[in-house]
């Protein structure tokens, strides 16, 4: 019995499409509450815990205090960058999570749902041109605020960012070598018939791509664009009100892509892990999404983690580690990969 | 000659080769509180720090101190004094210059001796308008360059002005 | 060191992974910070509170009004009166204003007052609503505790 | 089309100035051209002021010069009162004032800890800095009830004297340090980004050092070994052993390694002090009006920033005539023109940083 066309044709994509809106903002919500704790309680701090149970309402209170704040254009500041901007910023990271497979398709009543909005061939292109248009809203920003702090922040970003997507891409490549494949769920597929995640195979390049991928979220050590004891807050120090809140979710959604890239390519996205182990079979009745979850967790925490312990960059240090350093080991290991993947 | 010198062999030293290079030119010196303090003329200012600096080895200028004597100055000195308070490192050596300024007087700039002194010498004007020249750039560190008058002159009454700045 | 070992050491990030491990000890030490309103922290005895007047065993003011606080003060906090009373040789005070917006805490007058009439409390709860109440005059000296907090803030505590 | 460099604003408000002082900066895309620093921002009048209050009453205003520092203030401005007076100060209360001097160059250190690594990124430094800070501040509290502006030192010697609770204060502070600094040193002085954003930054050779009158823990690092507490002995420091460090470079990672290691120095001061703290009263009789006959000198101490030195001058009345304030802050700030130039904006944080300028001090 085939469902009504109604629900099929209109009703599960029009969910589909609000689900894919609410889970980044879910996750914005609880990344923004675990960054505030994590870092809180890795410096001695309780953290907010006072607003809802163990403080989990104080991003609900951020947001509700943003909406209602002045929103202030400087006065000869460019209205229709500076307005279009954070929209450019916060589109661009919301659009890509349509293509991100959250969790194995599965049958109701003869109707196959999948986790995921759409599926196209090309996932894997889809999701990084997307992730990197993030940057044309910090630059626009940052140049519309027509003041010096959040130009010399957009400036920083446009070299930083760039300079990242040449390894980032490399190392996407040596995933490709493996899988065949540039579409997101045939990547996971593959990994569940090959019984191995390529981060094992490939563990140059899942450093390298998550290096990369810190520095593409312009998260520390590479918060430049946004240091605060330098250019006190970098692009969006004009920003204020729901402008603001658009990047600030904004960053935590572009944080929550590249884990889940980094999750999908090299950790085997929803599958459990180890699945040759007879003994260990109790774990698939666990379902893929949470552990896609657990692992992006991971992920989130460890990004949270390394803000805490490390100093900043200095700018052209940053520049050099990207040209001396990732970019040539990443070419090298492309290089070893493509032979290595030839002669098996 | 100093008799109260003879404890301090180095000070002693430091006083006879100033003797014997100004003579005259160094108008009084004192040793109190195991302090030794010398007074010089405004003409002279400039070749005894260069003596003291290149001559004695007192390369680090410590401090330089403006005084106000309009209440206690014996007759006929000038209303303002200006101290160089100079060091010697190895040795831990202090010795202090003073010098007798006029109202309106200038005094010679001695920042291309010691870099230390340009704003010293900014804060000895900004605070009692004692112009210092050949100073690079002579203007109000702390105050406001609009400010009028001088606050640590005697007659800067404490609670400032009326009209505020 | 030699210059593998140094290359090995940058290479495997081993300076960042120390780093990291100590923020994880202290991820999961214990806290440094309390829960204000919930728990508040001891002080200690010479804690230097709200400025206190004192009674002595009969009830009476310690203060002799005797101005020698008034005249220590360096930012001139205090104005004191004080008048001829019959039932005591020394001067009884009736009027002792304190000026909290100009008091530093410097404890001269705590120290300098032969009575020790005035004394440091603990109370460093100082918040207020109308502006006048900064200025401390004659009977609120004494007050401590909640009647302080009433009377400083005003009853927000119902 | 002639390039227009970029007149930037740094401060007064500013994150990373620690306190009100405003760079005037010639800025070409990131490279510093000019720096001009713009001081009086909290410029209060302390030197008119200390002419209208008498010689006690102005112990409590020298808290708030250095505010990071406020005993050391107390320590300089007193010596120099009882060098003029003539004053001989029981032996129990100059080890007091030792325990306490220095218990304030760990306070002052710990704070600088935090702020530089904080300006560079580290930001949970800044809490384990401030952390390792509150066993010191505990100690000010429990023994003259000030955390901050601490008002712990009279003329004649000090206040009270040390009971138990404050012993054992200072005992467990002086235990704690050690380790949490050893966690900040395990945090910082390997770490690459760390290195990378210190060494080689900010150069100030010696010449120029002694030239531009810095003195205190930036001197020692551009390799000139002079400490006051050594060299001109105060308040008993002759009867304490200990080291001055001294390194070479006079670069901001050299400061960062001075101060750690005068940390650890004044660990071992303290701690001497405490135990063989001679008995005798704590503070010498000092007349309540005091009146001081006509004189002038000029004391200096080695405080946490550098040469903290007073000169006054006696009139024969209750107050004094003059008093100038030697800042080593305000010396010290002089010489960050010379070491910004050519370098990249970022670095302008981290050497004004390493300066650990207090612009209380700067601005009297």
């Amino acid at each position: 019995m085939t469902a009504h066309p109604l629900v099929v044709d209109f009703l599960i994509p029009v969910l589909k499409i609000a689900a894919v809106i609410l889970y980044p903002l879910v996750m914005v919500i609880v990344m923004i509450w675990m960054e505030r704790r994590v870092v809180a309680l890795i410096q001695g701090r309780l953290g907010p815990n006072r607003v809802g149970f163990e403080g989990i309402l104080q991003p609900a209170a951020d947001a509700f205090k943003l909406f209602f704040k002045e929103d202030i254009i400087p006065r000869q500041a460019d209205r229709f960058l500076f307005n279009l901007s954070p929209v450019l910023v916060l589109v661009s990271s919301l659009l890509a999570f349509c293509f991100i497979p959250l969790g194995e398709s599965f049958r109701i009543k003869g109707y196959t749902l999948t986790l995921w909005v759409a599926e196209s061939p090309v996932g894997l292109l889809l999701v990084l041109g997307l992730s990197s248009i993030g940057v044309f809203g910090i630059i626009f920003g940052g140049w519309a605020s027509n003041s010096k702090y959040p130009l010399m922040g957009a400036l920083r970003s446009v070299v930083q960012i760039l300079s990242y997507e040449i390894p980032l891409g490399m190392t996407v490549l040596t995933v490709i070598f493996f899988s065949r494949s540039i579409d997101l769920v045939a990547i996971v597929n593959h990994q569940k018939d090959a019984r191995i995640w390529f981060g094992f195979l490939l563990p140059v390049s899942f450093v390298v791509f998550w290096i990369s991928g810190i520095a593409e979220t312009n998260r520390a050590p590479f918060d430049l664009p946004e240091a605060e004891s330098e250019l006190v807050a970098g692009y969006h120090t004009e920003y204020s009100g729901m402008k603001f809140a658009f990047f600030y979710i904004a960053e935590y959604a572009h944080m929550v892509l590249v884990s889940s890239l980094v999750v999908i390519l090299f950790f085997g996205g929803w599958l459990p892990p180890f699945p040759n182990v007879a003994a260990l079979a109790f774990l698939h009745r666990i379902p893929g999404f949470l552990w896609y979850l657990a692992k992006i967790m991971f992920f989130l925490y460890l990004y949270v983690w390394i803000r805490a312990t490390l100093p900043r960059y200095r700018f052209d240090a940053l520049i050099k580690l990207a040209w001396k350093w990732l970019i040539p080991l990443s070419a090298l290991n492309l290089v070893a990969v493509a032979v290595l993947r030839y002669v098996l | 000659m100093l008799d109260d010198l003879k404890d301090a062999p180095a000070l002693k030293r430091v006083e006879e080769s100033l003797r014997r290079r100004f003579g005259a030119a160094l108008l009084a010196a004192s040793f109190e509180k195991g302090e030794l303090q010398f007074e010089a003329a405004r003409e002279t200012l400039s070749g005894v720090l260069e003596f003291l600096k290149t001559g004695l080895g007192f390369e680090s200028l410590t401090d330089m101190i403006g005084l106000d004597l309009v209440a206690s100055r014996p007759e006929g000195a000038g209303r303002f004094a200006v101290l160089y308070q100079l060091y010697k490192f190895p040795e831990a050596l202090r010795v202090r210059l003073r010098v007798a300024v006029d109202d309106g007087e200038a005094l010679p700039s001695v920042t291309p001796l010691f870099r230390a002194a340009d704003w010293m010498e900014r804060e000895v004007f900004d605070m009692f308008g004692i112009r210092f020249e050949g100073h690079p750039g002579l203007t109000r560190i702390y105050l406001p360059d609009e400010f009028e008058g001088f606050p640590l002159r005697k007659d800067f009454p404490l609670e400032g002005r009326e009209r505020g700045l | 060191m030699t210059g593998l070992a140094r290359f090995l050491k940058k290479f495997f990030l081993v300076d960042i992974l120390r780093g990291l491990l100590i923020t994880l000890r202290y991820y999961f030490s214990p806290k440094v910070t309390i829960q204000y309103p919930e728990r508040v922290r001891e002080l200690p005895p010479r804690y230097k509170g709200l400025l206190r007047l004192h009674l002595d065993a009969k009830g009476e003011p310690l203060c002799i009004a005797c101005l020698a606080c008034q005249r220590i003060c360096p930012t001139h906090c205090f104005d004191i009166a004080g008048e001829r009373v019959p039932q005591r040789k020394t001067l009884w005070p009736v009027r002792y204003d304190w000026k909290l917006e100009r008091c530093t805490f410097c404890g001269l007058c705590v120290e300098i007052c032969p009575t020790s009439a005035i004394r440091f409390s603990p109370e460093f709860r100082m918040t207020l609503l109308e502006k006048d109440k900064v200025r401390f005059h004659y009977p609120d000296m004494y007050l401590e505790g909640e009647e302080l907090q009433k009377h400083l803030c005003g009853g927000c505590l119902e | 089309m002639a390039f227009k460099t970029i007149d930037l604003n740094m401060g007064p408000q500013h994150p990373s100035t620690h306190g009100v002082l405003r760079l005037r900066l010639a800025v070409d895309n990131e490279l510093v051209l000019r720096v001009e620093p713009v001081l009086g921002y909290l410029h209060r009048g302390m030197e008119k002021l200390w002419e209208s209050q008498t010689y006690v009453q102005a112990v409590p205003l020298t808290d708030r010069l250095d505010y990071l520092a406020s005993l050391s203030n107390n320590l300089a401005y007193i010596l120099a009162v009882e060098k003029l007076m003539g004053l001989e100060v029981p032996k129990r209360a100059q080890y007091i004032r030792v325990i306490l001097a220095e218990l304030q160059r760990l306070a002052s250190h710990l704070a600088w800890l935090g702020f530089m690594a904080n300006d560079i990124g580290a930001m949970s430094v800044l809490l384990y800095g401030f952390e390792a800070r509150e066993g010191v501040l505990d100690v000010f509290e429990a023994y003259s009830g000030g955390r901050l502006t601490v008002h712990g030192m009279r003329i004649g010697g000090v206040p009270f004297d040390l009971d138990e609770r404050v012993i054992g204060l200072v005992r467990r502070a002086l235990d704690e340090i050690p380790r949490k600094v050893a966690d900040i040193e395990g945090l910082l002085s390997q770490n690459r980004i760390w290195l990378h954003r210190t060494e080689g930054i900010g150069v100030l050779s010696a010449a120029d050092a002694v030239a531009y009158g810095v003195t205190g823990p930036a001197l020692r690092a551009s390799g000139v070994a002079w400490d006051i507490r050594r060299d001109v002995p105060y308040s008993s420091y002759g009867d304490f052993d200990f080291a001055v460090p001294v390194f070479g470079h006079g670069d901001v990672y050299d400061r960062y390694l001075v101060r750690v290691e005068e940390i650890r120095q004044s660990l071992r001061i303290a701690g001497q002090a405490l135990e063989n703290l001679p008995p005798g009263d704590f503070r010498a009789r000092v007349p309540r009006v005091l009146k001081i006959p006509p004189g002038e000198i000029f004391h200096s101490i080695e405080a946490p920033k550098g040469e903290l030195g007073f000169y006054i001058r006696s009139d024969g009345s209750d107050k004094p005539e003059r008093v100038k304030m030697r800042s080593p802050s305000f010396l010290n700030l002089q010489a960050l023109e010379l070491m910004c130039k050519e370098n990249l904006f970022s670095d302008v944080v981290g050497i004004l940083g390493s300066l650990d300028v207090v612009l209380g001090e700067v601005d009297k």
